[in-house]
């Protein structure tokens, strides 16, 4: 793939986002900033290959630390916006 | 490299898992425009990221599988027992922290790549996209990674004020920013560009970008006062996002680039209505301090002017009301009084009261933290009524209760021109026939300014913790009813 | 640019357009099927190629008429979209 | 190929002046979503697509620059000329015909592909997907093309109703279908994947496919009525964008993928935008009829309850009012009668009357038809008022002019269930204190069936031509004042 195929993509997502999020009521920004964070450890995919595949034993070791932080951001982002929301539906019963 | 399970397959097969889970994650966020739908958009967005995962554990080659479980099982537990264990006033610094473990990774990955793409063996040139993209990721990720930690421990009230002020720090952020910028650059140079410089010399450029990235992010971060932290995180999360995208870029990765552009965006939306509904810019924010509002005429303001009051008297107005409003705010959630409130709330509704909730945009320390509260305490959705739609109800209201909130119902913010706060909107509670005001002292919100709501004839204070006050407010209802 | 590239740049832009185009207020759905419509003229990029630089006769000639009528259905369109927006502006006054 | 003027700058740069291009089509979208900033937005949109066909004039080498040229300046000649002389009521069939000229573009353009890319030396494949995508286009490109040619010649009155009928045409649509499907996968199979046949073989299953797409283009569109030609046409609008998007994958085009897949959107949503307001599915307008309202009972509720008015009589009544709402329909866009609807408003305005206009989302023949007439001729964008903001006032009004209109204030919709329009949404004009109805005659509209509102007590008929009527109001509102 090219810079500019990736440049588009990047335009697209940004221009997607930003329609997306300001639809997001006040009341939801607080589950809305734990879920982005979570998806945000999509870098995770980045740490899995370079955890699993690294050639060099500090690459490995790199990797690992980084699986490690990514995977907290991803379990712990979905869980805690997930408890806020549940909550959010009790409450509108 | 494909050699895993799946590694069998054309490698568009990988591409169209992952953009299977980029469709997943904006069909997430989509879902978030609504309460309703949001539980389920989460749920999306989270099977979104699990099977981006999986096919790519499935698709290459894992040289050491165990350790990938492992690190994998480790990072699963802390967060979900981080997530488990944290109350949920805690939630801001909580947020905070994941991010700032998202943009660590990122760095690691940049590093890692960067490790491993170059042979010891030759001095083969690395290829000026992955150089420029590794040293961008390694800047926004380590600034993230710093910058959230110390905004974490300043919401934790582990962090203390910045002893440097000032000129000063702000020299000091330029130096320490000029030297990340200038490694990165040595290391675009001389492996990206030249290729001729033997490893020993281009790896320690990285973590010397990482080192200055890394205070740059702790200098910027610490002069910030506590209150603002929440427009930093937000920045920080946007900035990771950015940060994964940058990665995606390195490794030419669909998933990274969609996933993490629309954190950015997300993020950054976030911190401009922030900013907005505080009637700051995002510069003042991050460089400058609140106006300092005079503190000696605090003391004219109040004095002589202050009615005191008793939760037994506040249960008497209550008695012969018709209509409440219960304006939550900082305190509120400090004091984690959203339960004793909520009971409140009930309690008046069954003697036949008409009860609601007027939340400001920024009440609290995030935006939608009273909601979130609110929530938890199993208060209704339709309950909960926005600035805009609450106002014009003020004047038909005989009581509004402010427990815990200073800044959002600071009549300066309309009549004080001068004021740091002028023109952010506000509750106008004002209005109301009586209004009681809970809070602990006269000392004031975030934003450091007197509050002349507290001297208004048609207002009397109920001084006390938030939680206290609305328990013994709760007891003296029952006592008469 | 593979298969899967051009796929997700269809799906980004299927979920942008979706979100842009449902905040259009009904008011402006004649200008909008006309500028719309003209965008869709874009298909006039490919007539040129062939038009300009077909190898074969019948491509070329093929081309030509593609290009004209792409060229009609783009100045068309937002001729026609400019007009109609013009007057809503003038009644806006 | 690429030895334009910019030929000798690397492939990137195009591809950079498509991802601009792409963003000025985004741009423009979003700017028309507010009519202050929609003309800029049709702007930026067309500042768009001059970058991207200039980009690619100036990139690639041009074999014969005179033909190229001439050819832009006849299509935009006739473009510019068709869009200047044409009348507002007759936008949609225009919008109709340049669509199906945008279609058929994309058709040629796939065959001009496929026959540039077919050596006649040899019998070498020509790639799964180039065929593919290119059968696709053909197809999709043919049915815009043949389809928007019927439904714009229904529109203007030149093409009647279909000889064939029913089942019939259904058995008919299917065949001619599956024939284009099989000579498409002819195409593909022969040239595509066994590359054996020699040219001669494959060249003319593209132009059967294309003959079989036309006839089943005609065959689709030609039974549908007249009225139901607007939904017609938004579906083709989307169906010329999503061949633009095909070509784009045939010639690997970020900006036709983009750009048609936009264009595809919007089509769609308008589709269903339509249908959902009319209360009907998109298979029932494509394939089934409007369930037809018992001619018989028409007389039934006429018979005895029409009151008949006269220029003169509404004059005296619009003397003493105070509001009031007109409503305008498909016959004022027929009569041309938006000017002297925009007079008497003026007049009545200068005397003090608080007048409105009810606009119906589907008022007339096309989204929003309404809405660009009235702004034609001056009228305040504030004074039109949309369903749901109109509804409510309609209590407080003491006349309401319908003028043209008829199924958008039929009360049937609400209160007869078993009525073909039950569930769509109307204007309730019936709540005003008087209802003058314009009209030529007491025949049905668009769905065919009876209106009872003309039968109410405060109804009462000013029959004649909308543009007649309205300036006889007009002149006898003149000569009393
Ligand atoms: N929501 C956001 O996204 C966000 C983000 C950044 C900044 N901010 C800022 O935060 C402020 C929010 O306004 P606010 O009205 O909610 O809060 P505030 O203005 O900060 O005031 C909170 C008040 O609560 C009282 N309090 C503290 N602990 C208490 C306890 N345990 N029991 C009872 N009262 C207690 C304090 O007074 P005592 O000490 O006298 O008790 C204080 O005056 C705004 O200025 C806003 O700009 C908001
Ligand atoms: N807007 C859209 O996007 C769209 C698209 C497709 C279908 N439709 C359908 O179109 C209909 C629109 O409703 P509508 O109320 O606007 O129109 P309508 O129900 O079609 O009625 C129009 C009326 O105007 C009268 N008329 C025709 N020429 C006239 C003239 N020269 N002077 C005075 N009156 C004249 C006709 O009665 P006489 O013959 O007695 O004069 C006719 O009853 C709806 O059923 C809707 O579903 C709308």
């Amino acid at each position: 793939m090219s810079l500019v195929t990736n440049l588009t993509l990047f335009v697209l997502a940004a221009f997607l986002g930003y329609e997306i999020i300001t639809k997001i009521p006040t009341n939801l920004h607080t589950p809305l900033m734990s879920g982005a964070n979570a998806i945000s450890g999509i870098t995770l995919l980045g740490s899995v290959l370079v955890a699993g595949s690294g050639e060099t034993m500090l690459a490995t070791v790199l990797g690992v630390l980084a699986v490690v932080m990514a995977t907290i951001n991803v379990v712990g982002g979905y869980l805690v916006s997930h408890f806020m929301l549940s909550q959010f539906n009790r409450g509108g019963r | 490299m494909a050699d895993g399970v799946l590694g069998h397959l054309p490698p568009s097969a990988l591409e169209l898992a992952y953009l299977v889970a980029a469709i997943f994650f904006i069909q997430g966020l989509r879902d978030m425009t609504h309460p309703r739908t949001a539980t389920r958009g989460n749920l999306i967005s989270s099977g979104g990221m699990f099977l981006a995962v999986l096919a790519t554990v499935l698709y290459f080659e894992i040289l050491s599988p165990v350790l990938l479980a492992a690190s994998l099982l480790v990072g699963g537990a802390v967060g979900a027992w981080l997530a488990v264990s944290v109350e949920t006033t805690e939630m801001p610094q909580l947020v905070g922290l994941f991010n700032g473990f998202g943009g660590g990774a990122s760095t690691l990955v940049a590093g890692a790549e960067l490790v491993d793409a170059v042979d010891p063996a030759t001095t083969a040139s690395l290829g000026l996209e992955l150089t420029t993209t590794a040293a961008i990721a390694g800047i926004v990720g380590t600034v993230t990674f710093f910058g959230s930690l110390v905004a974490a421990g300043k919401l934790h009230g582990l962090v203390g004020d910045s002893p440097i002020q000032g000129r000063t720090n702000q020299v000091m952020q330029a130096l320490f920013f000029a030297a990340a910028v200038l490694a990165g650059l040595f290391l675009i140079v001389q492996s990206g560009l030249l290729g001729e410089a033997p490893v020993a010399e281009w790896l320690p450029a990285y973590w010397a970008l990482v080192a200055a990235a890394a205070i740059f992010g702790i200098l910027l971060v610490y002069p910030i006062g506590g209150a603002d932290m929440p427009v930093v995180i937000a920045l920080l999360n946007s900035m990771s996002g950015l940060a994964a995208a940058t990665t995606g870029f390195v490794l030419d990765n669909t998933a990274l680039i969609v996933a993490g552009t629309l954190v950015g965006a997300a993020g950054l939306i976030l911190t401009f209505i922030m900013c907005d509904s505080m009637n700051r810019s995002l510069t003042n924010v991050l460089f400058g301090s609140m106006a300092e509002g005079g503190d000696e005429d605090m003391e004219d303001i109040y004095e002589g002017n202050i009615t005191e009051t008793s939760p037994e008297e506040v249960e008497m107005m209550l008695d012969a009301a018709e209509r409440v409003v219960i304006v939550p705010g900082y305190g509120m959630a400090v004091a984690q009084a959203q339960h004793a409130v909520a009971e409140l709330a009930d309690l008046l509704e069954e003697t036949g009261v008409d009860v609601e909730f007027g939340i400001h945009p920024v009440a609290g320390r995030m935006p939608g933290h009273m909601n979130a509260l609110l929530a938890e305490a199993d208060v209704d959705y339709e309950q909960m009524r926005e600035l805009e739609s609450v106002n014009p109800t003020f004047s038909q209201t005989d009581v509004v209760i402010v427990t815990g909130a200073n800044d959002v119902v600071n009549p300066s913010a309309k009549e004080d021109e001068g004021s740091p706060i002028a023109g952010m909107p506000v509750l106008e509670v004002w209005d109301a026939r009586s209004v009681i005001v809970n809070k602990r002292s006269l000392s004031p919100g975030f934003s450091g300014i007197p509050n002349p709501l507290f001297a208004k004839d048609n207002t009397s204070m109920l001084f006390g913790d938030a939680k206290q006050s609305m328990q013994d407010l709760v007891d003296a209802y029952n006592e008469n009813h």
